[in-house]
């Protein structure tokens, strides 16, 4: 149980601590994590696209976006004409906030979880699920039918997605029969014979994930061609950035519960000599993050972009079912066992 | 004043005030934002009473869902846009009064019930016992929801689609 | 100490708000809205008596997560209702749909 | 071998199966009807081997239990008179059934009803339980009504409400007595058996409610009878009634009235019909007198014969006024026998006599001159030979020529009552001079004098028609010459009721 | 040979079927077949008489007809000296008269009908002759009656004729019901109607007191009321006073059927029943009534008699007397001349139907029945002329003929038991004798006259094709009237024999002890019984009653032959009388008003009143009904309907005060309803 069981008895010890955990997550990863991520996208983007990213900017440009996020903030942060000013402020913190609050419940190594909720998978889908009001009223208030338009794209898009991706965390908690991180990362690696299962339980998982956040072949909503920048085009620097932030917030947050769920979170294969499991944890659960996110981003720039209707089919049609079937077929498969 | 009263009145003071914008608002997507800092203070009050499963649904169900679609609706419907017309009928005093009168009894009944001793410290909370017991006891009521469930997800389809 | 009467207030308090919002309400999005609050006070109170009268049984959770499902079919067929109403009706204003006028 | 139940019931599955056939296909139908009405025919021929000729009691009883609890069963016998008289009825439906062959309208339901008629006709006479007994009693009512009703003439929407009615009437009246008697028997064996019933006479001594009860079965039986004032029915119904109905309608539901009397008034309420015997008498008599001359009167060849019924009934219903007022007297017993011997003779005569003149009206009127009036035709024995032969044998049969069957009956009620009320048969025996008269002017005004130019080119007989009269004709001669083999059968029923009686 | 007794009436019965289903198809031949069967039967009945003559004893058959209760009604024949001389007469005078019509009736188109009937006929009065049983009797007394009705109605297309055959059987039928009460009587009495069963006892009862049946004013004994219903059927049959009415017109007919009908058989059978049934009016208290018989048939024949004189139809004059012959036999009958009135009518039998078939013969030549419309006729036909001559004599009663003889016997029994019957009897019979020697003088006598408009043919020409015949040619009447063909005329040889030599079997001295073989025949055994015997053949009073029929033909002589005394002085001087005659006392017309258009409007009235009395009422009924359903309509309407009405006005109003309530606008409805919540909660708030 690691230090949190310890300081649990009291209950607001318990507050103090989760504060200076949740500070220390949100400084590194809400904000190196995204600066990183968007350079990682360039960099890769580029590099299969046969071309170099950008590289002026510091030692192979990896001072990038740190550059870019200054420029935002010098920028002037234009209010559209009789645009709704208290929703317009609001929306970009929304998404902003819901996609850090993901992070609470990921266990980056055993013993280092923010909060271990024993309802966490669960809290995750919840929380995912209020970006959606964010980007709402985000075009909404933007008042521009573009931007409108956008907005109502990309709710009806998470919404759909949320059930597949909904039906596949319950699938993960009825295998391991918990629905806190921490114990399912424990009780990975899966028996063997769920493995079928557990595969497409992923695959829908990922699929899923890169939809809620956004991303090609799923990035409709602020697709350059038809509607110039989506839901926050009218959105200057600074709102901008908060977006940018929730979105590539989001991603990470989704590919790190990939790996908690389905790649054995801070498992490693082997144990790496000379370091405690904290280290060791956290060193495999961030290699295998990464390797999802690139993944992601490989897939974004070789896939082309789906319509709207596809894009709905294909969560309601297709995955929504396959997912309830698997479902059905691993709750036999543990009922059976 | 201890870290969990504070909480509650923060928490409660949320609730009302979310409230009172939602039903007071003058504009409806205004409404129907602030009904989330509502419900997310609804879903503050049931970590407070450790009911973190029923949180979790809240927050998923309520907040996650039914807000965005009354936003969808509110969206679709031009409600936002025929603000023109005043949102209030004219029963308002006469409302006032009703409800006035209404929480007034309600709060002198609900205090005057003797419900009982308080319950002392509470078992460590196990989602598994809320999921058994649906299941188990109750589970008559969770078939009935879940055909409820169906019905509304039919019905709506239907009203809703537009005929070709 | 927070007891079981303050909550009992808060979600008489909240469910005289949410009732207030359906009497003068004249969209009828609004008013689901206020159904919800309603709805939301009455779970507070299931919750509140779980946790301070009966916890053994969580039998206040269950009747919580009950009604909230129920309420999004409300909610769902409503606004499916309103969508309908809207489209015939063109108007979604309450006081304008009385074609049940005695 | 329950050969009664299975003639009962089989014109009832001939009318199921008739059900099933398709309307447009008429001959088929018809074919089936009339092969079901032979079939009945022949069933009923079989139950005379089967029928004990020593015994007078009623026999080859079959019985089930119908409604216990009430104490109804289904429970049917033959005896002398039942059996001869479902003979009757059996024969006459099958010739009247070969007679409808040239109808055309809707001919579905004509077969289905007659074949319904018919049950209920048969389930009269069969039946040995009061409750069964009154509900065949209704169930003739109602297919006669949609006889004369549908395919009747110009008034028959009128006659056949009349009809109905009237004998509706009188049958609940008769539902009155079957009640009074049903609560008078003891508590505890409450019965609707018959056979109980008579035995038992529960009314015996009880005065006024004796009178009540018999003058509830009197009405209902008078009325179908039909006797003097009750009798206004009769022409309406007969004229308006198609020729097969009419046929049915003369030769077998009148016989009901007088069955009803000797089977159930007589037996039953011995000392009070004794009272009123006389007043039947009278009222019987002027029956008799009033028909022959009213028939006389008629310019309607239907409406003359319909009150030639009334005048013969008159007199099966004096024989039963006899038969009624020789109760108490033994050394009028044999005479009672004779007498109620003719009745149910005349019955027999009357029923194939009027049958054969209903056909023989049936036939000028339906296919040849749809005119009834006597006036119109004359001479037509030249012009149809074999239809004149036949026509005025049955006249003369009616009006009793001896050596026919109209006598034998009429004879055997003169003697029998003579001896019981001699002036009133007296005055009946007149009744024979006058119907002699109308009817001998009948056969003038049609068979006789000059041809009615209108009339030469008459085709005669066909062949289906000829095999509707001829065995009529032949059955007249037949019982007229050598009546015995049949006047012993009814002489047990006879025998045994007057023996009751005393 | 009495055992083959009952195919006598079974030969004519079997020629009877044959005729009516063969007969179209028999065309010339039809006759022969009921010739051949009337020949058969003959022959038997001849030899089953000349058995009983030689002395055999009668011999009886029964069986059960019909049953009632214990008692057995039984039919069967009887083979006696009545039976048997009466069946010999009867074929042998029918054979004779089958002949005659072959010759006839010749051309005519329902040629084979007539025979069918005729046989029929001969069939049901050999049975009604040999019954022994008064039902079998009544059966064949009926057929008879058919038969005389069918065969006076042969010529159908005359409307006189229809009207004739109708009157027949009518007034006949009036007799056949009295007779049925009597019969019905005897049953009443003796439970039984054979006819030895009842003699027996009708012997047995004879002694003591009978019992006594109030009719009115008189007091009856039952046992003579019942004979004289018995002897209701005798008169209407047989032509008698009251009911006379029907032999005159009967003459519509062919001449055949007059003949052998309404002279020699049927009339007869009125007779030959009182005979047969002699011992139910022998035994009733002194005779009664055989007095009324006598009466009744004195009465008769003087009437008739008086009536013939004034006829000038050459038929109805034989008619008439034909009436006064039996009312001679009856008499014969009642003045206790049981053998004397049987005798007469064997004798009258033959000697009528030769009168008859002889007139026959002649209206087939002169085509006319009104002897005026004749006359001269015994040049041109001898041998009708002679034979017509020998019938007249017997029937005048001259000395060697038959009539002479039997007559005699009548007249002398009647001066023995009955002198005022005697005296008028002899009146009769003088008048007899003038009636018919003015008919030969009118018809045979003096110059032809010819008929002015001749009858006219029966038939319509269709009836000739249908039976394939060519209608007969006119004009061949206006020649002079020839002799008959032969086929006629030997048949009236015959008889004329006969009419002189039955007469014989009467005269004294011919029977075994002294007296007529015909009385030693013929005897009734109650006589000796009731120490009546016969009275003994007196020459002198036979001379004086000989006497009194020439008498009579001279006068005739006188008026209508020789015309010294014009007839139409005569009729001048019995002034009134005449016409009353003329309209044969104008009974017929009297019978006519009183009982055909009485009871036709006895009839109409009360069909009259069966439409509007009795339907009336029941019609009352409805229309009582629809009266009361229509008040009560009108009642419905205002009160209780306006009550209704009242109702439904107030809650309308109502309604409409709370109509406002119903704004249509939900909210509305939901603020009540929370009103009301928040009501309820304060309710349970105080009572908390």
């Amino acid at each position: 149980m690691g230090v949190g069981g310890l300081l649990a008895a009291v209950w607001q010890v318990e507050i103090v601590r989760m504060v200076v955990l949740a500070a220390v997550v949100f400084t590194f990863l809400a904000v190196g994590g995204p600066l990183f991520l968007v350079l990682a996208e360039r960099k890769i983007s580029a590099w299969i696209q046969a071309r170099v990213g950008p590289k002026h900017v510091g030692p192979h440009g990896l001072l990038q976006t740190v550059a870019d996020t200054l420029k935002l903030l010098y920028k002037e942060n234009i209010l559209p004409h009789r645009a709704d000013v208290v929703l317009f402020s609001v929306a970009p913190i929304l998404v902003a906030v819901a996609a850090l609050l993901d992070w609470v419940v990921i266990p980056f190594a055993p013993g280092w979880v923010v909060r271990d909720l024993n309802v966490g998978v669960l809290y995750f889908a919840a929380v995912s699920s209020l970006t959606v009001i964010g980007i709402l009223a985000g075009g909404w208030a933007s008042n521009n039918k573009y931007s409108l338009l956008g907005a109502l794209r990309s709710a009806a898009q998470m919404v759909s997605y949320e059930l597949p991706l909904g039906f596949s965390l319950i699938l993960v908690a009825t295998i391991t029969g918990t629905l806190s991180t921490v114990r399912i990362v424990e009780a990975q690696p899966y028996p063997a014979y769920l493995y079928p299962s557990v595969v497409v339980a992923a695959v829908v998982f990922l699929i899923a994930a890169t939809a809620e956040a956004n991303r090609i072949p799923f990035d409709l909503p602020e697709a350059e061609a038809e509607l110039v920048a989506g839901y926050f085009s009218e959105y200057t620097p600074m709102r901008f950035a908060l977006f940018q932030l929730g979105e590539y917030g989001s991603l990470l947050a989704s590919s790190a519960l990939f790996t908690t769920l389905f790649l054995g979170g801070w498992k490693g294969p082997f144990q790496i000599p000379g370091v405690g499991p904290v280290v060791d944890g956290l060193v495999w659960f961030l290699l295998k993050t990464y390797a999802v996110v690139f993944f992601l981003m490989w897939v974004r720039w070789t896939y082309p972009r789906l319509r709207i209707d596809q894009l709905l089919g294909l969560s309601w049609k297709v995955l929504l079912p396959v997912s309830m079937v698997n479902l059905l077929v691993a709750g036999l498969l543990v009922v059976v066992r | 004043m201890n870290a969990e009263a504070l909480a509650f009145y923060a928490l409660a003071a949320m609730v009302v005030v979310g409230g009172g914008l939602v039903v007071q608002s003058r504009n409806l997507v205004h409404a129907a934002v602030s009904l989330v800092p509502t419900l997310l203070g609804v879903a503050g009050l049931y970590v407070l009473l450790h009911a973190e499963f029923v949180t979790a649904i809240q927050l998923l169900i309520y907040v996650g869902a039914i807000t965005v679609l009354i936003l969808f609706v509110i969206l679709l419907t031009e409600g936002a846009t025929g603000l023109r017309v005043p949102q209030r009928n004219e029963q308002v005093p006469l409302a006032l009064v009703v409800s006035g009168a209404l929480v007034l009894l309600l709060w002198a009944v609900l205090l005057r019930v003797p419900w009982g001793p308080p319950a002392g410290t509470l078992p460590p909370y196990n989602p598994g016992a809320v999921g058994r017991s649906l299941l188990m006891p109750y589970v008559l009521a969770f078939e009935v929801t879940s055909l409820v469930i169906l019905a509304c997800l039919v019905g709506a389809i239907v009203i809703a689609r537009r005929e070709e | 100490m927070i007891g079981l009467s303050h909550y009992l207030v808060l979600s008489s308090l909240l469910f005289g708000l949410g009732l207030y919002g359906v009497l003068t309400r004249r969209n009828a999005v609004a008013i689901l809205m206020g159904i919800e609050l309603m709805l939301n006070a009455a779970n507070v109170n299931f919750v509140a008596f779980t946790r301070f009268v009966d916890p053994t049984f969580v039998r206040g959770h269950v009747a919580a997560l009950i009604v909230i499902t129920l309420a999004a079919c409300e909610a769902v067929v409503g606004l499916a209702l309103v969508i309908n109403a809207y489209r015939h009706l063109e108007t979604v204003n309450v006081d304008q749909v009385d074609l049940m006028k005695g | 071998m329950p050969i009664l139940t299975i003639t009962l019931f089989l014109p009832l599955l001939g009318a199921l199966v008739v059900l099933f056939l398709p309307r447009e296909d008429a001959d088929r139908i018809r074919r089936v009807t009339l092969g079901f009405a032979l079939a009945t025919f022949v069933a009923s021929l079989l139950i005379l081997p089967r029928f004990e000729y020593g015994r007078r009691e009623i026999q080859l009883i079959e019985q089930a239990a119908w409604i216990p609890a009430v104490g109804i069963q289904y429970k049917v016998g033959v005896d002398g008179l039942s059996l001869v008289l479902v003979l009757l009825t059996t024969l006459l439906t099958v010739l009247s059934v070969l007679y409808s062959f040239r109808e055309h309208h809707r001919v579905k339901e004509y077969n289905l009803l007659f074949l319904l008629l018919e049950t209920g006709m048969l389930g009269v006479f069969f039946a040995l339980d009061f409750f069964l007994f009154y509900v065949f009693w209704e169930l003739t009512l109602v297919p006669m009504y949609f006889l004369i009703g549908i395919w009747g003439g110009p008034r028959r929407e009128y006659a056949a409400i009349k009809f109905f009615l009237y004998t509706l009437v009188g049958s609940l009246a008769m539902l009155l007595g079957i009640l009074l008697l049903y609560f008078h028997l003891p508590a505890g064996q409450r019965t609707f058996d018959v056979l109980e019933i008579l035995r038992q006479r529960p009314l015996a001594g009880t005065g006024l409610l004796a009178q009540l009860a018999f003058w509830g079965f009197f009405l209902s039986f008078a009325i179908k009878v039909p006797m003097w004032p009750f009798h206004t029915w009769l022409p309406d119904a007969h004229v308006e009634a198609p020729t097969a109905g009419s046929v049915i309608l003369a030769a077998i539901l009148l016989k009901l009235g007088t069955y009803g009397f000797v089977r159930f008034s007589l037996p039953l309420f011995p000392e009070v019909f004794h009272q009123h015997a006389l007043l039947v008498a009278g009222l019987a008599v002027v029956g008799v007198i009033y028909g022959a001359l009213v028939a006389m009167a008629q310019t309607d060849l239907k409406k003359l014969v319909a009150y030639s019924s009334v005048n013969h009934m008159g007199y099966v219903m004096l024989a039963v006024a006899a038969a009624a007022y020789a109760y108490g007297r033994p050394e009028l017993a044999d005479a009672a026998a004779t007498a109620l011997n003719g009745a149910t003779m005349e019955m027999l005569a009357h029923g194939i006599i009027t049958g054969a003149l209903f056909l023989v009206v049936g036939v000028i009127y339906d296919d040849r001159t749809h005119t009834r009036g006597v006036e119109d035709f004359g001479g037509l024995w030249a012009v149809l030979p074999k239809y004149g032969a036949v026509s005025i044998t049955a006249m003369f049969a009616s009006l009793g020529l001896p050596g026919l069957m109209g006598f034998v009956a009429e004879f055997l009620i003169f003697v029998g009552s003579f001896s019981i009320i001699p002036v009133f048969t007296a005055l009946a025996a007149l009744g024979v001079v006058i119907t002699a008269a109308f009817f001998l002017w009948t056969i003038q005004r049609i068979f006789l004098g000059p041809t009615n130019p209108r009339w030469a080119h008459l085709p005669d007989l066909d062949r289906r028609e000829m095999w509707t009269l001829v065995p009529l004709v032949v059955l007249m001669v037949v019982f007229g010459v050598y009546p015995k083999p049949l006047l012993d059968i009814i002489n047990l029923t006879s025998s045994q009721l007057v023996a009751m009686l005393r | 040979m009495a055992r083959l007794a009952w195919l006598i009436p079974l030969f004519p019965l079997v020629s009877y079927g044959v005729l009516a289903f063969r007969g179209r198809s028999l065309g010339e031949r039809a006759p022969y077949v009921a010739i051949g069967a009337m020949a058969l039967s003959a022959l038997v009945a001849w030899a089953v008489f000349l058995e009983q003559a030689l002395g055999a004893e009668p011999f009886v058959w029964r069986a059960a007809w019909a049953v009632g209760g214990e008692r057995v009604i039984t039919v069967g024949y009887t083979v006696d000296p009545l039976s048997s001389i009466t069946v010999a007469m009867i074929t042998l005078v029918g054979g004779l008269i089958f002949v005659y019509s072959v010759g006839y009736m010749h051309g005519d188109p329902y040629y084979a009908r007539f025979f069918a009937f005729l046989s029929l006929f001969c069939a049901g009065m050999l049975t009604m002759v040999l019954a022994n049983s008064f039902l079998l009797m009544l059966i064949g007394w009926e057929v008879i009656g058919l038969c005389s009705y069918l065969l006076i109605g042969f010529y159908f297309r005359r409307r006189s004729a229809n009207m004739a055959q109708m009157k027949a059987f009518l007034t006949t039928r009036v007799g056949d019901t009295l007779m049925l009460i009597g019969i019905m009587a005897l049953f009443w009495q003796f439970g039984t109607v054979d006819y030895h069963a009842v003699f027996e006892s009708v012997r047995k009862g004879a002694k003591e007191a009978s019992a006594v049946v109030r009719l009115g004013p008189w007091e009856v004994p039952v046992v003579t009321l019942t004979a004289l219903l018995v002897f209701g059927g005798p008169i209407g049959k047989s032509g008698q006073f009251p009911l006379h009415v029907w032999l005159p017109d009967a003459m519509e007919g062919p001449t055949p059927v007059s003949a052998l009908i309404h002279a020699a058989t049927l009339v007869a059978a009125g007779v030959y029943l009182v005979g047969r049934a002699y011992p139910l009016f022998f035994f009733t208290p002194h005779h009664e009534a055989l007095v009324w018989v006598a009466w009744v048939g004195t009465l008769t024949a003087v009437m008739a008699a008086l009536i013939a004189v004034a006829q000038d139809d050459i038929k109805r004059i034989l008619a008439y007397s034909t009436i006064s012959q039996l009312g001679f036999m009856m008499a014969g009958l009642g003045v206790l001349g049981y053998t004397a009135g049987l005798f007469h009518l064997l004798t009258h039998a033959f000697f009528k139907a030769l009168l008859f078939l002889a007139a026959g013969s002649v209206i087939h030549a002169v085509h006319t029945n009104n002897i005026k419309e004749m006359g001269g006729l015994w040049r041109c036909m001898p041998v009708t002329f002679w034979t017509f001559l020998a019938g007249f004599l017997a029937l005048a009663g001259v000395f060697p003929f038959a009539g002479f003889w039997s007559k005699d016997e009548i007249l002398l029994e009647a001066y023995h038991h009955n002198p005022a019957v005697y005296v008028l009897l002899t009146a009769a019979a003088f008048l007899t004798a003038l009636y018919m020697s003015r008919l030969v003088a009118y018809a045979f006598f003096g110059r032809y006259r010819g008929p002015e408009h001749p009858e006219p043919d029966p038939w319509l020409p269709e009836d000739y094709e249908r039976a394939g015949l060519h209608p007969p040619g006119h004009g061949h009447h206006h020649r002079q009237p020839h002799e008959s063909p032969p086929v006629m005329t030997v048949p009236l040889v015959v008889l004329a024999f006969f009419a002189l030599v039955v007469g014989f079997v009467g005269v004294p001295g011919t029977g075994p002890d002294g007296g007529s073989w015909i009385h030693h025949f013929l005897k009734f055994e109650g006589f000796e019984e009731a120490g009546i015997h016969a009275p003994s053949f007196s020459w002198p009073l036979a001379l004086r009653s000989l006497a009194v029929a020439l008498a009579g033909i001279g006068v005739a002589w006188v008026v209508y032959g020789l015309r010294w005394v014009r007839s139409e002085q005569v009729r001048a001087w019995i002034g009134p009388l005449y016409p009353f005659l003329r309209h044969r006392m104008y009974i017929d017309t009297v019978y006519g008003w009183v009982f055909v258009r009485g009871g036709l409007a006895l009839a109409t009235g009360l069909r009259w009143f069966d439409v509007h009395v009795v339907d009336g009422l029941v019609n009352l009924v409805g229309w009582v009904t629809v009266l009361l359903s229509r008040l009560h309509r009108l009642f419905d309407t205002y009160v209780v309907d306006g009550l209704v009405n009242l109702v439904g006005w107030a809650t309308r109003g109502l309604g409409s005060l709370l109509r406002p309530l119903q704004t249509g606008r939900a909210y509305n409805y939901i603020l009540v309803a929370a009103a009301g919540v928040a009501v309820l909660v304060l309710v349970s708030l105080w009572r908390l």
